[in-house]
């Protein structure tokens, strides 16, 4: 079943000293089934707060999403690691019966070692890893990922871009993923779409044509 | 494990804090010199002869039984509200001027009240701890859920976490310093509270003693059970709030 | 008048000390005595007795027993006769009690605690005269006066053991009084009145003001003598004391003046302190302290009628 | 700002839950027709009729302001207390017993012990109080400190902000709910210490009114005296607490 | 007058679960008055630690920092800032009597309009462009950078660049800056450290030729 994303209109209300801010009016994007979706757009466009309509976080906004599956696999911005947990058992906590997978995804992001550290003892980057590999753990149907590979070296980034693309082959999950690098996007992507503006809009949706979209 | 806590636990300072604590009382009693104003000596031969005859560990026995129960229904049935309360905002504006009333409604009219209602049993000791007791453990904990991060709840949500798992790994951890505050402060109030509530009441239990301790001006023997009921709040801590407080202490940066 | 030495009084708002008091300022008659008596009004009665400790007041009322024991263990207190009149066993109309042996197996609502004067004696007499141990074979419920008086009414209790003005309400609306604390000490085979409840000051305060105290004494006397005799006095007073209905004013009245002691001389003193080993034997260690007898400076030696 | 402060504010549902409990304790007044249990009614009435003849104002007056002083005193050096204990774990170690011990100190230990060596005058009753009630606030405002995040005290000293700074803009703000949870309790707590510590010692104040009415059972000025006082404390909740909160409210997401 | 950053020996002793580590055994490194050095380095090999020794918020090795001067600007690696205050306050409070620079500062890393916004309101990039203000608002004689460029999209970061690059220009202070990205370091620094290992050592560190440098 493909996702649908329909936003009539998103507002986020004059707060405090907030003042109001119309963030999307009018934006409709489809994503087939197993789709890798980039969506790329200037910093404060609303990449972050699509990412969180489209997980059901945020359901405060007239328009609807449809065809979003149970499982989903949510790689936020901060890495949101549970600070009294250590990094496997952040890990073992979603993985309920399986907790022996939990040290596998640890070394496989290039973490063995690091296992009983807890998070505020984590450099940012190795955090970051940490929450990638929460997010690809459960094996989603839905994944959306806001920047994996920021705030990384290059040759670590280049192996967790190698680990995203086997799991995207493996299990074909359909795919958001909020890049600032045109090349990761082009690697990973079915499709890129950008959005720009405020209120923001969708400014370019092209393919990628490559072989993996040929397979 | 086992370094860390002997090296973040009471430890050795504790012992000799309380010891010095002692001694100075025994210096400053000495200085006074007035029977109103006994030392830890003589406290200590009543406290001796009070449990030498039975008196003392009944009583305690049975205030200490009373604190027990009364603490847990508090704290559960507090938290709880505390939690729906800070989460529920709407709820909250309907309920917070209840709160408030029932939180500054003095013990001594919700004490007579369930008496005469309830008559002079162990029931209406109970309900008139909790009604003391609940709004202020409910205060606490609404803040500490107001504090909730955001951010976790939704990992929690993406994650389909059960609602039991949600309340232990993601609620409990971070209302963890409010629940220790409220804690504290609550089984040392419940005390206090228990005490009035026996002797305007009941015919047993440490507040009893004090009062009749009180008719007769025995300085002594009412400190020496306040004394007991310290200890006993001493082992507590040692036992249960030390090592809960550990726990947070081993995560922090 | 400016030279008149004052004297500071702790009382209870309502209580039985604040009458008379009443009367004797409303009368003048510590003034004709040449002195003045200023009331200083507390909450509770423990909160009087923390006042004369610390020096607040000059005086209050309470029991001989609680300055014997003061004596015992270094406060220099002393006493002088304020009323006979302490506790009262009373029972509910309907009920069947009329004796304390019957007491046996019932609820008895006691006020004060297990320690208090009128319960130690409720006990010995009725361990000597029925053979019954009531802290075992009856069950004591302790409890502040007014909720016991409530616990009767509703009958949550058989009988209560209580202060005598609050015996009074309780008599006002049909309760039945089955025993007297003057009951009570007869029984235990002491002839004498002694007047169990009385004012206490610091020794040292007495020998610095003997004639103020002489004076004090004779102003309450004169006080109690108008409010034997007078009806109107009650009528006025009716406001200080609290109530509202005449039966119970009518009830505290003759309670009140049953409770005027007539006699304090060597005699009394000495009953008293046979009555103390009586008291000693029963509520030990933990009533008396160290003071296993009666201290003779315990009674001011310079008053006596 | 202002539309906020009409959105977040107490606003209407808490004017509508107050009188929704008046209509509530009226109907179950009727329904236990007893005296023991007065209604709104004969309550107010009573109220009305202490106010006239002048006595209520004088003793909620002479109370009130024993608590705010009490409560000024508790609030700024129980915070200050606890601020140190939680950032200074040396410290803490040493004195955490003795704290424990305050803290389970019964009220009346205290209060006689001021009464008879300071004498039956008012700095013994705000002795007494503070004694009472600043372990209270220490022990919530300890484990605040604890949570103080790391992070903003590091920019705080990275751009050597004054002290005073760093508690207004850095120190502060963390501890809000904790103050709130601490302020809220700690009113009703001073209160509560207040009454019994007029009852034990002072002419004057409404626990000295209550115990009075008490010996009466007098129960409808027992509770108007009360109700009194629940009222100024709905009126300092509107003008302090509250608006504080909003404060809160305003920057979280 | 020079920084000499001289560390001898660097632990992380064992905290709970948290295993001990060794970060640094011997590193020394020496920066000229007003030498802006980028600092290279895989994820968790002890980068921002370093950063934090130099700022004197971690006095806890064994070593010396020495020529650290009073005025510091630090940017962390995630934006801190005081979410009970503003964007606008957030710099207000690093400025005193000088506030009216605040509004200026915003406008120049691309806030305009956002000035009023508490930061739990602002897009990451949004609050780290903040941040970013905020250290060079101090204009300080050291200035120290953990990854001032990431989650920022291509032209937002390009603009960060110039404007970082203006302020070197301009006041020239001593400069420690964290990337993951040659270009970037290439652009801004005169000389690149390269550390790596457990613990970590310098295994590179060379100038870099540049029209500045010759300047
Ligand atoms: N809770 C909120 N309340 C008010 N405004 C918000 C809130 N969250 C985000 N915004 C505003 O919405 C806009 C988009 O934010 P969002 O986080 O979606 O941006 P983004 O595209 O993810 O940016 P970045 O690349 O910097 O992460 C920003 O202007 C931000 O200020
Ligand atoms: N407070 C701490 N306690 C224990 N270990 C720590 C602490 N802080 C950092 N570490 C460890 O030190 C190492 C270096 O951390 P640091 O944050 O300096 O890395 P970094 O080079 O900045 O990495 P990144 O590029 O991911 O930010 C990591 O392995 C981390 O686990
Ligand atoms: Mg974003
Ligand atoms: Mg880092």
């Amino acid at each position: 079943m493909s996702l649908k994303i329909d936003v009539v209109r998103k507002i986020y209300a004059r707060q405090g000293d907030t003042p109001e801010r119309v963030l999307f009016e009018g934006l409709s994007l489809e994503l087939a089934d197993g789709e890798v979706c980039a969506l790329v757009g200037p910093s404060g466009t609303g990449k972050t707060s699509l990412l969180q309509m489209v997980a059901g976080l945020d359901e405060d906004f007239t328009g609807t999403i449809e065809g979003r599956p149970p499982d989903i696999g949510y790689l936020f911005q901060t890495p949101r690691l549970f600070p009294w947990r250590t990094a496997r058992q952040n890990l073992e906590l979603v993985l309920p019966g399986r907790v022996e997978r939990a040290g596998e995804l640890l070394a496989e992001v290039g973490l063995a070692g690091s296992e009983d550290v807890y998070p505020q003892r984590l450099s940012l980057g190795m955090a970051r890893r940490v929450a990638l590999a929460r997010a690809l753990a459960v094996e989603p149907k839905l994944l959306l990922l806001d920047e994996p590979f920021a705030s990384l070296d290059t040759a670590t980034s280049k192996g967790m871009q190698d680990l995203v693309s086997a799991q995207l082959q493996r299990s074909r999950p359909t795919t958001l993923l909020v890049t600032h690098h045109w090349h990761e996007a082009a690697a990973l992507a079915d499709r890129i779409v950008v959005i720009d503006g405020s209120p923001a809009r969708i400014v370019e949706n092209r393919a990628v044509l490559r072989p993996r979209a040929a397979e | 494990m086992r370094t860390v806590d002997l090296r973040s636990g009471a430890g050795w300072q504790g012992i000799v804090s309380i010891l010095l604590f002692i001694c100075l009382w025994h210096i400053s009693a000495l200085w006074a010199g007035s029977r109103l104003f006994p030392g830890p000596v003589s406290v200590l031969s009543s406290l001796l002869q009070e449990i030498e005859e039975g008196v003392l560990p009944y009583h305690l026995a049975i205030t200490l039984a009373r604190v027990a129960l009364s603490f847990v229904i508090a704290m559960v049935t507090g938290t709880a509200l505390g939690i729906v309360l800070g989460r529920f905002r709407g709820l909250d504006r309907w309920l917070h001027p209840w709160l408030i009333i029932l939180l500054n409604v003095p013990a001594v009219v919700i004490i007579i009240l369930t008496y005469v209602w309830l008559g002079l049993v162990e029931t209406a000791l109970l309900v008139a701890v909790a009604a003391n007791k609940i709004p202020n453990v409910a205060v606490t904990l609404r803040e500490g859920a107001r504090a909730l991060d955001k951010d976790f709840a939704e990992v929690a949500q993406i994650y389909r976490f059960r609602p039991a798992v949600t309340v232990r790994e993601v609620i409990i951890p971070q209302l963890a310093p409010y629940l220790l505050a409220a804690g504290r402060n609550g089984l040392a109030l419940i005390w206090k509270i228990v005490l009035v509530v026996e002797l305007l009441g009941r015919s047993n239990g440490v507040g009893f003693q004090l009062q009749s301790y009180f008719q007769l001006f025995d300085v002594t023997r009412i400190i020496a059970y306040a004394a007991a009921f310290v200890l006993c709040v001493l082992l507590i801590e040692l036992a249960l709030f030390a090592p809960l407080e550990r726990r947070i202490e081993r995560w922090r940066r | 008048a400016g030279e008149m030495p004052t004297i500071k009084i702790g009382l209870l708002r309502f209580g039985t000390v604040a009458w008379e008091l009443d009367t004797i300022r409303h009368h003048g008659l510590d003034r004709k005595h040449g002195i003045m008596a200023a009331p200083v009004e507390f909450a509770t009665n423990e909160a009087a007795k923390v006042a004369l400790q610390a020096g607040a007041v000059d005086m209050i009322v309470t029991d001989w027993p609680w300055v014997a024991r003061q004596r015992g263990e270094g406060g220099s207190f002393s006493f002088m006769p304020y009323s006979t009149a302490v506790g009262v066993l009373i029972v509910p109309q309907a009920s069947r009690i009329t004796d304390v042996s019957e007491l046996r197996g019932k609820r008895v609502g006691v006020a004060g605690g297990p320690l208090d004067k009128s319960w130690l004696l409720l006990r010995a007499f009725a361990k000597r005269n029925k053979g019954l141990d009531l802290a075992k074979e009856a069950e004591p419920v302790f409890g502040a006066p007014p909720l016991l008086n409530e616990e009767l009414a509703r009958g949550r209790i058989d009988a209560v053991l209580t202060y005598w003005h609050y015996a009074a309400r309780l008599e006002a609306a049909g309760a039945r009084p089955v025993l007297t604390v003057a009951d009570m000490i007869r029984g235990l085979g002491v002839k004498e009145e002694i007047p169990m409840l009385g004012y206490a000051f610091r020794e040292g305060w007495a020998s610095e003001h003997p004639e103020a105290l002489k004076s004090f004494i004779d102003a309450a006397r004169e006080a109690k003598a108008v409010l034997a005799s007078s009806e109107e006095e009650w009528k006025r007073l009716a406001p200080v004391i609290g109530v509202g209905d005449d039966a119970t004013l009518d009830a505290l009245q003759s309670g009140y003046r049953a409770g005027i002691p007539h006699r304090w001389t060597g005699d009394e003193r000495r009953a008293a302190t046979r009555l103390y080993d009586i008291l000693r034997d029963i509520g030990g260690e933990q009533l008396v302290g160290q003071a296993t007898t009666v201290d003779p400076g315990t009674f001011w030696p310079a008053v006596s009628y």
